[in-house]
């Protein structure tokens, strides 16, 4: 379904990414885990078009992508749930929503819309009874359900998450996981991008590792969780927070 | 470290080869406007400082230029003989504060020595540039535009309404300003070129004020805080310190380049201290590339020496409009830092993304 | 007499703000989706009182002023295509000095276009000398006009911005530009629409205000200047509060006239606005969060 | 290296323009207008007379048989640009004479130079000051502000008038009017309860109307040559206020009048007789002149003739009469123009000497009305 290969990002002259290539399968739990700074976020900005990469490809559907403006690559069912939530603060919950079904109005799906926001509602019961409300005064957890609905709304074919844990209490974390393995159970695709590994690994399919702007390591999630190296860099954290 | 005293070095030599290139060829009235050029660039180079360097944008510079210009332009022409008997003007004037001198038309007048009203000028700019920046510095963004802006119209009003500065006239006969024997900053063509090197003396002794300064503790401490105020704060930055000293040096580069103007055109108008001129100080830094003072400088000197000849007609503003456009769109880092190549390409890539 | 004389000074305010109130509102709307301040948006008010003056000459008034709104709508939507649209992440104070450069090449295009001459609509209703009294106190049928105008406009745009989809999507684009195109909402295009709205409210604002001030090429910068202030006093991005700080200052223009001499009236009103903002830094009805986010 | 390439670019732009520009056997004026900015009202009409009679001049073979070559520099009224300017104009181009400024603030600004420079200049601006204390040199050609305050004054009388409100532009010749309207009032009897200067780009003047309404004046006098003079007639009207409003001579452009439409009609101003051309009787000194300008203008430039255009025409006139007698060396030029007399213009006729480098007087206005849209003069 996505296909980067050789991708070069650089801001300015400092360069982010080198080449990176990574594919997610149709209907595929894909995670990439990295320390802060590896350039996660790049990659997920690049993909969505927010930023331009110098070179390589990026493949949607047998499609490039890499020169299009961002609108135009979630209208094409690539939707991102970008790193600290980055909700329509002064709107309510179901404005938020509505914007996010904006490639849907587009194509004259009302009636699916409404079909999704009870979806999404069903998904996130708090959203519901929070949906008057401005989405700047929900707390974080919400607000990263909400961001996570917003994305839904557009009926994306891949859905990438962007550290959907971070700041979040254990407790919202575990719900939000649940919910994007929900996701991958009704068939959804997901690129997952986490620093919180462990838990990424246990609800994933296959797993990248983003070193300094290069992948060092990928394979099937539970080999990965079973590596030694990963357990050492990137697992130690998680045992003492879940331990808590 | 050398490499910025070649610069300046280059730059006196520049001084130096424009004066003997238009004696070579008998173009020496040219040094008319490049004199005028030299005092605005003076200004723009302190508001480079300003808003290159410590990041804050100030709409309201020509304020400064007027400060400096009216201040010494009201005391070297308001004439106190009537009062020459009372005991503080008799004492002023035997310690050679108060000068006496003929008037154009032959009657005798006794004013104040000009170089006590320049004391004057920076004294009362540096009060006004510290009253002011002490509030407006706090404030950021547009708020901080808005403020300067502010102030510009106060000053332009306040000049504008005043009869004492000659209203809508302005200030005229300002007499010259005495450097050294047989020196003086005068529009007299006897003296244009002196006045030249005078001028662009200034200028230099100005760049390389600011390029040490830019070089030494204080200038990492303001492009810190030009990078991140917060962090800078962090950092044990007095960042409110710094901004406020930075501007009090941009308002006195002003406010010296106003006094001298004053006396080289022997005279000044409230159209010196008008918002569009403000505004064009401010544009002319961004033209030059914010955060280069030798951009801004060259930049600088050739728009003010071509729109002071006259050069664009009624077309000045058109002409000026276009090239502050045009830099903006393609080398909003300054022109110095214009790179074609890339320009073509991104356009070709934008139409391209347009187009699909 | 006292109090029909505070009532005349009240009106003269009114008056006053109604004519930067309109001028500021052009100014939020832009900044609403891009974060800048259009130094241009007081050429196109002069755009729209000049059009609209020369329409009018084989046109009916209303359809002057209509065809003067849609050509610096045009206008509006050109200038943001050529000058700004194509530009990759630009800063915010390089799109600020491009608006101006756009208003210095607008203002000499109209120099050139209508020579320096004044011209000016006639009155929407009445003439020139007619006013409504209301015991004792006069105030010129414009004046209402302008009023009005300025109310439904504010209140078409709130209407706009709150409860159609278009408006929700611009206000989406200006609360998190990335957010939006997460969203699939087309930003350029929202921009692009940013710039024809601003332009068509300042040409309408331009009409109506063209018979009490009358239009020259140079009217917009005095205008501009005026409008910037009070949106930005207002606190920046709300319409509502630009009216209101542009009654503000209309007011406090007119009521230094009564007690100062008229030649200080610009140095006292902004004096007292500045004193105001340092003691509101974010605006005198903005919250200060919103003043925080957005700078150079 | 990138930066001594440019410096060298710059040195290049200079010495390219430093090259000579071609020369031939003409008569240089230079004329310092203010074509645009805030005082194009003057410099506009300005230099499109001059450029029009710079034409005809030479369409019938120049003054003496020399060509006449114009040069006009936009001053955009600002007074540093007017000094740089009349140095080039002096220094550089080593003009004969020059025409302008248009305000008041950029002649005094290059008095000075003028006289250093041994030119003639022919001011088109009004104030008392550019030609008192007489300056060698330095010639006006705009009538005095202070022969249109007497004529006001005098008008007042007639009508019974002693307690007015002043108003005024806070431009150069706004300036001029209202220091001469103070200094003239206690000899005429006239006492000033209204004194109030207003920005010269008002968009509404409300507040003002106001303030002479409740200090109960029996007349209004406001001097300016912006829009806002129109402005400022239309609120007397709206609040209510009947008194007579009396003008200055910057209100001599119909455009103003158009502009303030009804609240126009009775208004009381002088104006020079070149707005009235048409009603002129035959016999009028000034018929000849005002009316051949009014027509040309208006032909070729399709809009109403202004007074100011008026003082280019006549500052051209009174040089190329001075040139036509004395041939083409500077200082007997200057004596020639020091000379004319009895010279009709377009704002009165004009008879110089060593100590009136002005050459009007009061009879250069005369009491215009607007009636039905139309100047007209104010008794029938």
């Amino acid at each position: 379904m996505l296909k980067v290969r050789n991708l070069d990002v650089a801001y300015g002259s400092l360069s982010v990414l080198h080449h990176l290539s990574l594919h997610v399968k149709q209907g595929e739990i894909v995670t990439i885990i990295g320390a802060n700074g590896a350039g996660k976020t790049t990659l997920l900005r690049t993909i969505t078009g927010l930023l331009r990469p110098r070179s390589g490809s990026i493949r949607f559907r047998e499609e490039e992508i890499g020169s299009l403006p961002t609108e135009n690559i979630v209208s094409r069912g690539c939707s991102l749930v970008p790193e600290g939530r980055q909700v329509f603060a002064a709107m309510p919950v179901r404005e938020n929503l509505l914007l996010g079904a904006y490639v849907q109005f587009k194509r004259g799906r009302r009636e699916e819309v409404h079909r999704d926001l009870e979806r999404i509602y069903g998904l996130f019961p708090v959203l519901k009874q929070r949906e008057h409300q401005l989405a700047g005064t929900l707390s974080g957890g919400e607000q990263q359900m909400l961001a996570i609905g917003r994305a839904l709304m557009a009926g994306p074919s891949l859905i990438m998450l962007d550290e959907p844990s971070m700041g979040l209490a254990p407790l919202i974390v575990k719900d939000i996981f649940a919910i994007v393995r929900q996701l991958g159970k009704e068939g959804g695709t997901v690129l997952l991008v986490e620093q919180n590994a462990r838990s990424a690994l246990r609800i994933a399919d296959r797993g990248y590792v983003l070193e300094n702007g290069r992948i060092v390591l990928e394979g099937a999630a539970e080999n990965l969780l079973a590596n030694r190296e990963i357990q050492r860099a990137y697992l130690g954290k998680d045992v003492d927070a879940e331990n808590k | 470290m050398f490499q910025r005293f070649r610069h300046i070095t280059a730059l006196a030599a520049a001084i130096a080869a424009v004066q003997l290139l238009t004696a070579a060829t008998g173009k020496e009235f040219f040094l008319t406007q490049l004199t005028m050029a030299g005092y605005y660039t003076l200004v723009i180079i302190g508001l480079c400082l300003l808003m290159g360097y410590a990041g804050q944008i100030s709409l309201g510079h020509a304020g400064f230029f007027a400060i400096g210009g009216y201040t010494s332009a009201v005391l070297t022409t308001v004439d106190l003989s009537a009062w020459k008997a009372a005991p503080a003007i008799s004492l002023l004037a035997k310690s050679g504060i108060l000068t006496g001198r003929a008037d154009l038309y032959g009657g005798q007048i006794l004013t104040v020595h000009p170089w006590a009203a320049f004391l004057c000028a920076l004294c009362i700019t540096i009060v006004v540039a510290f009253l002011i920046g002490v509030p407006v510095l706090k404030l950021k963004g547009h708020y901080l535009a808005m403020a300067t802006l502010g102030f510009g119209t106060i000053i332009y009003s306040v000049v504008l309404a005043t009869s004492r500065f000659g209203a809508a006239d302005g200030i005229s006969s300002v007499p010259a300003f005495p450097l050294l024997p047989g020196l003086a900053v005068t529009g007299g063509s006897s003296q244009r070129v002196a006045n030249y090197y005078f001028a662009w003396l200034l200028v230099t002794v100005g760049m390389l004020l600011l390029i040490n300064l830019i070089h030494s503790r204080v200038g990492r401490a303001l492009r810190s805080i030009h990078g991140a105020e917060d962090a800078a704060g962090a950092m044990g930055v007095d960042a409110a310190r710094y901004k406020l000293n930075t501007f009090i040096l941009s308002a006195v580069y002003a406010a010296v380049a106003g006094v001298f103007l004053t006396h080289y055109n022997g005279g000044i108008g409230p159209s010196e201290a008008s918002i569009m001129k403000s505004v064009r100080y401010v544009a002319i830094v961004a033209v030059g590339g914010m955060g280069s003072l030798w951009g801004t400088l060259i930049m600088s000197a050739v728009l003010n020496f071509l729109s002071l000849r006259g050069y664009f007609g009624t077309f000045d503003d058109a002409v000026f409009g276009s090239i502050l456009i045009a830099v903006m769109l393609f080398s909003p880092e300054g022109v110095l830092k214009l790179d074609i190549r890339s320009l073509v390409g991104r356009w070709i890539r934008t139409d391209r993304k347009a187009g699909a | 007499m006292f109090l029909e004389l505070f009532f005349q000074y009240l009106v003269a305010g009114l008056t006053y703000g109604t004519i930067y109130a309109v001028v500021g509102i052009g100014f939020n709307i832009i900044y609403n989706t891009t974060g800048i301040i259009n130094f241009a948006q007081g050429e196109f008010v002069m755009l729209g009182g000049m059009t609209a003056v020369s329409l009018h000459a084989f046109l009916p008034l209303p359809l002057a002023i209509a065809g003067a709104v849609l050509v610096t709508m045009a206008v509006g939507g050109l200038i943001e295509m050529l000058f700004i649209r194509w530009l990759v992440k630009p800063s915010v104070l390089r799109m600020i000095i491009i608006t101006i450069g756009v208003s210095i090449l607008i203002r000499e295009g109209a120099l050139h276009l209508w020579g320096e001459g004044i011209r000016s609509l006639p009155y929407f209703t009445g003439n020139e000398v007619s006013a409504i009294e209301i015991g004792g106190v006069r105030v010129s049928p414009q004046v209402l006009w302008a009023l009005g105008v300025a109310a439904i406009v504010v209140l078409l745009l709130n209407v706009f911005f709150h409860y159609t989809m278009l408006g929700r999507e611009m206000r989406a684009c200006a609360s998190n530009r990335d957010a939006a195109a997460l969203c699939g909402i087309p930003t350029r295009n929202m921009v692009t629409l940013s710039f024809v709205v601003s332009a068509g409210i300042g040409a309408l604002a331009g009409c109506v205000v063209s018979p009490i001030t009358q239009t020259q090429y140079g009217i917009g910068a005095g205008l501009a200047i005026k409008g910037f202030t009070v949106a930005i006093l207002g606190g920046l991005g709300n319409s509502m509060a630009a009216v209101g700080a542009g009654f503000i200052l209309g007011i406090l223009e007119s009521f230094s006239i009564w007690v100062m001499p008229t030649a200080y009236k610009d140095a006292i009103s902004i004096t007292i606005l500045l004193a105001m903002l340092f003691a509101r830094p974010s605006g005198l009805f903005g919250n200060s969060e919103a003043a925080r986010l957005k700078e150079f | 290296m990138k930066r001594f390439r440019i410096l060298a670019a710059v040195l290049g732009i200079i010495a390219v323009l430093s090259l000579p520009a071609f020369a031939a056997e003409t008569i240089k004026i230079g004329a310092v207008l203010a074509v645009t900015g805030p005082a194009s009202f003057l410099g506009a009409p300005e230099a499109k007379t001059l450029e029009m009679l710079v034409d005809e001049v030479n369409a019938k073979g120049g003054i003496n048989g020399k060509k006449v070559e114009l040069i006009v520099k936009d001053t955009q009224a600002s007074p540093e640009k007017a000094v740089s300017f009349a140095k080039q104009l002096i220094d550089e181009d080593k003009v004969f004479a020059i025409i302008g400024p248009s305000t008041s603030g950029e002649t005094m600004a290059i008095k000075n130079i003028a006289e250093e420079g041994k030119t003639i200049l022919l001011s088109c601006a009004a104030a008392e000051v550019i030609v008192n204390p007489v300056a060698k040199y330095v010639f006006k050609v705009a009538p005095s502000d202070r022969y249109a305050v007497e004529m006001i004054f005098s008008q007042m009388k007639k009508m019974g008038i002693a307690k007015i409100g002043v108003l005024s532009s806070n431009t150069g010749f706004g300036k001029a009017g209202k220091e001469q309207i103070e200094k003239l009032a206690p000899e005429h009897g006239i006492r000033i309860l209204v004194n109030e200067v207003y920005d010269k780009s008002a968009t509404d003047l409300t507040a003002e109307a106001t303030k002479i309404k409740a200090a109960n004046v029996q007349a209004v006098v406001n001097w300016s040559i912006e829009p806002a003079q129109s402005i400022v007639i239309k609120n007397i009207r709206q609040i209510g206020l009947t008194i007579p409003v009396f003008q200055s001579h910057g209100f001599a452009n119909i455009q103003y009048a158009k502009a303030a439409g009804a609240a126009a009609e009775g208004v009381l101003f002088p104006a020079s007789r070149l707005v009235v051309a048409d009603s002129l009787p035959a016999k009028h000194p000034q018929k000849a002149a005002v009316a051949s300008y009014k027509k040309a203008y208006e032909t070729r430039f399709k809009e109403d003739v202004s007074t100011f255009g008026g003082h280019a025409y006549d500052s051209l006139m009174i040089l190329a009469k001075a040139i036509e007698k004395a041939g083409t060396d500077k200082e007997k030029v200057r004596e020639a123009v020091e000379a004319t007399k009895g010279l009709a213009g377009t704002a009165g006729v004009f008879t110089f000497s060593a100590t009136d480098h002005n050459g009007l007087d009061m009879n250069a206005f005369a009491m215009l009305t607007v009636r039905n849209g139309r100047f007209a003069p104010a008794e029938k």
